[in-house]
């Protein structure tokens, strides 16, 4: 039971079998073995190998690892399909898919551009001012809605602009977080 | 003297229940008042009484005046505390207050009606020798005389509301064809803010320091000065982050300092806590800026280097008591810094951020004070501010506060909405924080959201915690759908860069 | 001077938190130990780094001397703080650390092994002219050798045991007859706890308090007195509530006990923080008790009025260097309480509570440290005491410092567990203990359990919440097995007094 | 939405059918009434009536009651079909029943204690001592066992007295609170 030294799994038999997920983190895409075996784990990608004791907390979706003897208290919580990392107050976007997703996802990824954008609330809020209606051609960067919350106005934008197909809501609505303000359809340009 | 047993707190938060704990230890009736998404506030846990004021909005709850003095009488309150924000700043509501029987426990409501007039304030403090920062004595009627005014004091030179505050009206202008754009949107604006669209002119400070004078006044002629507090770490006017002492002090200033801002206090009769504002330039001068007639945010560094309660001083002096430390006032002893902890998103333009508070583990330890508004579960609503906590720390110098606070600041845990506990640590690891060389252009000159990376260590701890989760979690790891909509959901967070709805201020 | 960079905690709970909150605040790395039990310990999160040490029980863990070195040794530490309680007053441990070349942060071996002989330690006291309780000046070695003791210092008188502590082979005896029955039992359990049944005759103090000073000395041949702690409020010599200054003491007292505690420190050659206790009769006499080599547990309330971090003086002397505040110790401002939050239920004499930590709020504000040593969530494991946290309020004076207390601790959620948080506020709010009338005797004359009885308003709200309960979680309420069994097991908790197992200690 | 005047549910329609239960409190047996409208309840006893409004807080089963405006924060955890109300540190177990079960128990709590006794750890923790072993007589009163935890031992002993039945643990063992350690019946005397 003495720190260091050989890892516990690597000398038994006991660890299932490894998984295989497809990582995207900091903008880069990683293959990743994962190998656990009670309280240890270890990864395998790019011909490194990084390992930690682990316990999941009894306080929510969160771990404590420990790398090498450094404690990091890591909270994992999960969005629309993505997960968040949170490590002392420094937040990690996170993907992780099964591998096969890779490719049906680069095939979707090409296509989506021209898809056109949605502009969602960014937060819950007010709708203090809609500044574009259906059938308004919109430029990249231009205003399109101000919604207010905590006291403060935050002025929505368009991304790529285009034509707008439909507006889901009225000024001094409330809205939700990610909720739909409006559409934009793309135009030749 | 009236007596004071029945307190009610017009406000919420962090300082409703700050103030709760005051009247606790001082064996009075704390009555709260909440809004109908406050139901579950803090405040309304903790305060002995507590009663419903209206629906969330502002107008309709905290700041419908009828309201909160038609509850403070029916439940039979013998006074109220204002908090800071809503009425704490409002001669009308003093003045109802006194008119219903009420003790307002502030200033006189003609009090703050005269500093709530900058110029005035300004003019008060010339009256009594003390620097102001040169510029028009009164309201500048037009364009034509604030260039005249320009061309007394020189460029560059500040707009400002004479109903100012938080920024609302204010412009600087670094020439003359500045001063000819700035004028008519300074002036809408201060129409816009206050009703009120006279401007005054002044100097503009290089790389101001913030640095403001405590004072407390009691009913018997006695003004005392507490130590100053520098609160120069600012974006937008929204301080982040306050201390006592100033770094930019020393001791014959700081005496200068607190001596000018209890003349100015007499010259105007002050009662109760109240808080003198200054410029300091980067020559070490200071020029009066205006008075804050109420307990201030960052109050708690005072008491921690003082030992001395501003809210009890505050019901003490409101009931007609003596300051409780007679004519001298403790001295400071060591340093305290305060971090605001916010709901906001430093990595994005600070964006306010709302939402369940899904986890907390409040800091501890020596020297340390968190003062939060908010517990684990708790949904932080829109409604109203976004500060979550003040983050306090004590430290027998400043050196030693600054790593307390950074050593609470990595303790803190505080998940489910954004907030900015990131940015302080940044901030206070900073070589010229640590070095003292503070002004309220701090941020803009320094902070870039790349300055939050973490470094490879994270990375490769972040890699291995999600792999993890995936595995407890095999359910999420899901073939995309058909259509892709799972696909595009899951990009929303993957690169910030790329978010649909961006956003600007 | 040895450089401490990186200092390993051979502790857990609170006061493993507590040390490495000071290792922070200097930039030193923190390194944790912890036993299987203790994987997801607050210690284990907050420190830089943790390593495992063994099972549960403490022999195979915390109390394994070589695997604590090999451990400290193989993750390279420079020193070892031993916190309370463990190897924090083996000298045998200390001298392993030497040995291994590990600075032990703590005094001196020798001083460890001399000063945990009880009669050596009060021979030392004598010899600098500093009162003892009169007895015996040696063990004695028979019943008969006891009676002779009598004689001359009178009944009633106290057997203890040479080796003693924590209560252990300590008997009072009012008579001769009581003497002899008290003899074997004494000796008896001396032998059984410490190997050792040499015992000594003091005469009995009635209502003695228990008041400590806490001492610093560098090595530098400096040696401070910070102030005293009064700890009289004690339950089976376990404290439960410390404050300082001692109620007890004048000003005059106060000056001759901090100059005997130094005498005493320096007659031994004492190094590093410690605590001279003291017995104080009803008449204000002090007479010396015995030396606490280590940190004490209540050591925060000593922090809280000096503004002196005492882990950081430890870590500092232990480096070779000075007192950070030279000659003159900071006088000590206010008055500071400490209330030990422990995991047992006043309601059945104290019995020990272990189980899951289902909700916390811990208590904040002016004035008000909490260090805790759990979070929610947190299994409180039974290898270990049941010390959870401990609530500390500072006040402008004794009576700031109690409302203060009480206010946190009528704020303080910590459900899951049973705890004393009733308790203390009974404990505050006692005509007695307001008054600063206390003896170690405090409890056992003015405690019974129907003094936490709640008033008939708490009685109607649990109605009221117990039937909202039962609707909204319709499906607890179910008719009865046939077989009885359910309704046999809802009667477990309908009557205390009819509980299957009942409990003597 | 003033404070106090006459409760809103009062001048309603809209209460939810009243709910009938059987409250053993404190020593005592109450039939009450509860009704609940929205954020507000009220309950009738004994010719009384409580009112509050409630509102159940995010953070576990508990409630913020405000009762004639005075806030409570109250916990209510379900043990063995039996509650504990826990006010501000003061503890009340509490019975809330069906009506019907006090009929049926009344008829069972008579039977009961010629049952026998069973003895079990009040906490958990280890056996340190088995005084007795299956046919052992033992009077009331009499020390059975000893627990230890957080380095204190507690003496368990028998409340009636009888023969011992069954012993269900060794010496050393580990037990958690509520286990059953043994049983002892009754002997005629």
């Amino acid at each position: 039971m003495t720190s260091g030294g050989p890892p516990r799994a690597a000398s038994g038999t006991r660890a299932e079998t490894a998984m295989r997920f497809w990582v995207t983190l900091e903008g880069r895409d990683t293959e990743v073995e994962l190998h656990v075996d009670q309280g240890r784990l270890w990864l395998e990608f790019e011909g490194r190998r990084l390992e930690a004791d682990f316990h999941r907390l009894p306080d929510g979706e969160v771990y404590s690892l420990l790398v090498g003897g450094r404690s990091h208290e890591v909270r994992v919580s999960a969005g629309d399909g993505a997960l968040e990392v949170t490590i002392e107050g420094a937040r990690f976007p996170v993907e992780v898919r099964h591998p096969l997703e890779k490719v049906l996802l680069s095939v979707k990824r090409a296509a989506d551009p021209s898809a056109g954008e949605t502009v969602t609330a960014p937060m819950p809020g007010l709708i203090v001012a809609l500044r574009v209606q259906p059938g308004d051609r919109v430029e990249a960067g231009q205003a399109v809605a101000v919604v207010e919350a905590m006291k403060m106005q935050n002025e929505l934008s368009a991304r790529y602009g285009g034509v707008v197909s439909e507006v889901l809501v009225a000024e001094r609505a409330s809205v939700a977080a990610g909720e739909v303000l409006l559409r934009i359809r793309p135009v030749a340009s | 003297m009236p007596r004071l047993a029945r307190v009610l707190i017009a406000n919420r938060g962090e300082i409703a229940v700050r103030i709760i704990r005051s009247l606790r230890a001082l064996d009075l009736t704390s009555i709260a008042i909440f809004s109908e998404p406050d139901r579950a506030a803090l405040h309304v846990l903790l305060a002995d009484e507590a009663y419903p004021i209206g629906p969330g909005p502002s107008r309709e709850s905290y700041l419908h005046l009828e309201r909160v003095i038609e509850t403070a009488l029916w439940v039979k309150a013998d006074a109220i505390h204002p908090g800071y924000g809503f009425f704490a700043e409002n001669p009308t509501f003093a003045r109802a207050c006194a008119e219903a029987g009420l003790t307002f426990i502030g200033p006189r409501a003609e009090t703050i009606a005269g500093l709530g007039d900058k110029l005035a304030a300004r003019a008060a403090a010339a009256r009594v020798g003390v620097p102001v920062i040169p510029g028009s004595e009164s309201a500048v009627e037009s364009l034509d005389a604030a260039r005249a005014v320009a061309r007394r004091i020189g460029f560059p030179l500040m707009l400002k509301a004479v109903a100012g505050g938080g920024g609302k009206g204010m412009r600087v202008a670094a020439d003359d064809a500045a001063l000819a754009t700035a004028w008519p949107l300074a002036s809408g604006e201060a129409r816009a803010a206050f009703g009120d669209d006279r401007l005054y002119v002044e100097r503009a400070i290089a790389r101001p320091r913030h640095v403001e004078a405590q004072i407390l006044a009691d009913a018997h002629g006695r003004v005392a000065f507490l130590g100053e507090r520098e609160c120069s770490v600012q974006r937008r006017h929204q301080k982040l982050l306050e201390e006592t002492p100033s770094p930019a002090l020393d001791a014959s200033t700081r005496a200068a300092l607190g001596e000018s801002a209890c003349r100015v206090a007499r010259e105007v009769g002050y009662l109760n806590a109240g808080t003198v504002e200054f410029i300091v330039d980067e020559d070490g001068r200071f020029y009066f800026l205006e008075v804050n007639t109420r307990l201030q945010v960052e109050h708690p560094v005072t008491e921690m280097v003082t030992g001395v309660d501003l809210v009890a001083e505050q019901i003490a002096i409101a009931s007609g008591a003596p300051l409780s430390f007679g004519d001298s006032p403790p001295a400071p002893r060591g340093a305290a810094m305060e971090a605001r902890i916010i709901a906001e998103d430093p990595l994005r333009d600070f964006m306010p951020s709302a939402g369940r508070i899904e986890r907390v583990r409040f800091p501890q330890g020596p020297g340390v004070r968190n003062d939060a508004g908010v517990y684990r579960g708790y949904e932080v609503p829109v409604f109203y501010d976004s500060l979550l906590s003040k983050l306090v720390a004590w430290g027998a110098d400043r050196e030693q506060a600054r790593h307390r606070l950074l050593g609470a600041l990595r303790e803190f845990v505080l998940e489910g909405v954004h907030q900015n506990i990131a940015f302080h640590r940044w901030l206070l690891t900073h070589p010229e924080f640590i070095a003292g060389r503070l002004s309220t252009r701090f941020i803009e000159e320094h902070f870039t959201a790349a300055a939050l990376d973490a470094g490879p260590e994270a990375t490769e701890v972040a890699l291995l915690a999600a792999a993890l989760h995936a595995r407890e979690e095999r359910l999420r790891v899901t073939l995309p759908q058909a259509n892709g909509s799972s696909v595009r959901s899951a990009w929303r967070w993957s690169d910030r860069r790329r978010q649909p709805g961006r956003v600007r201020r």
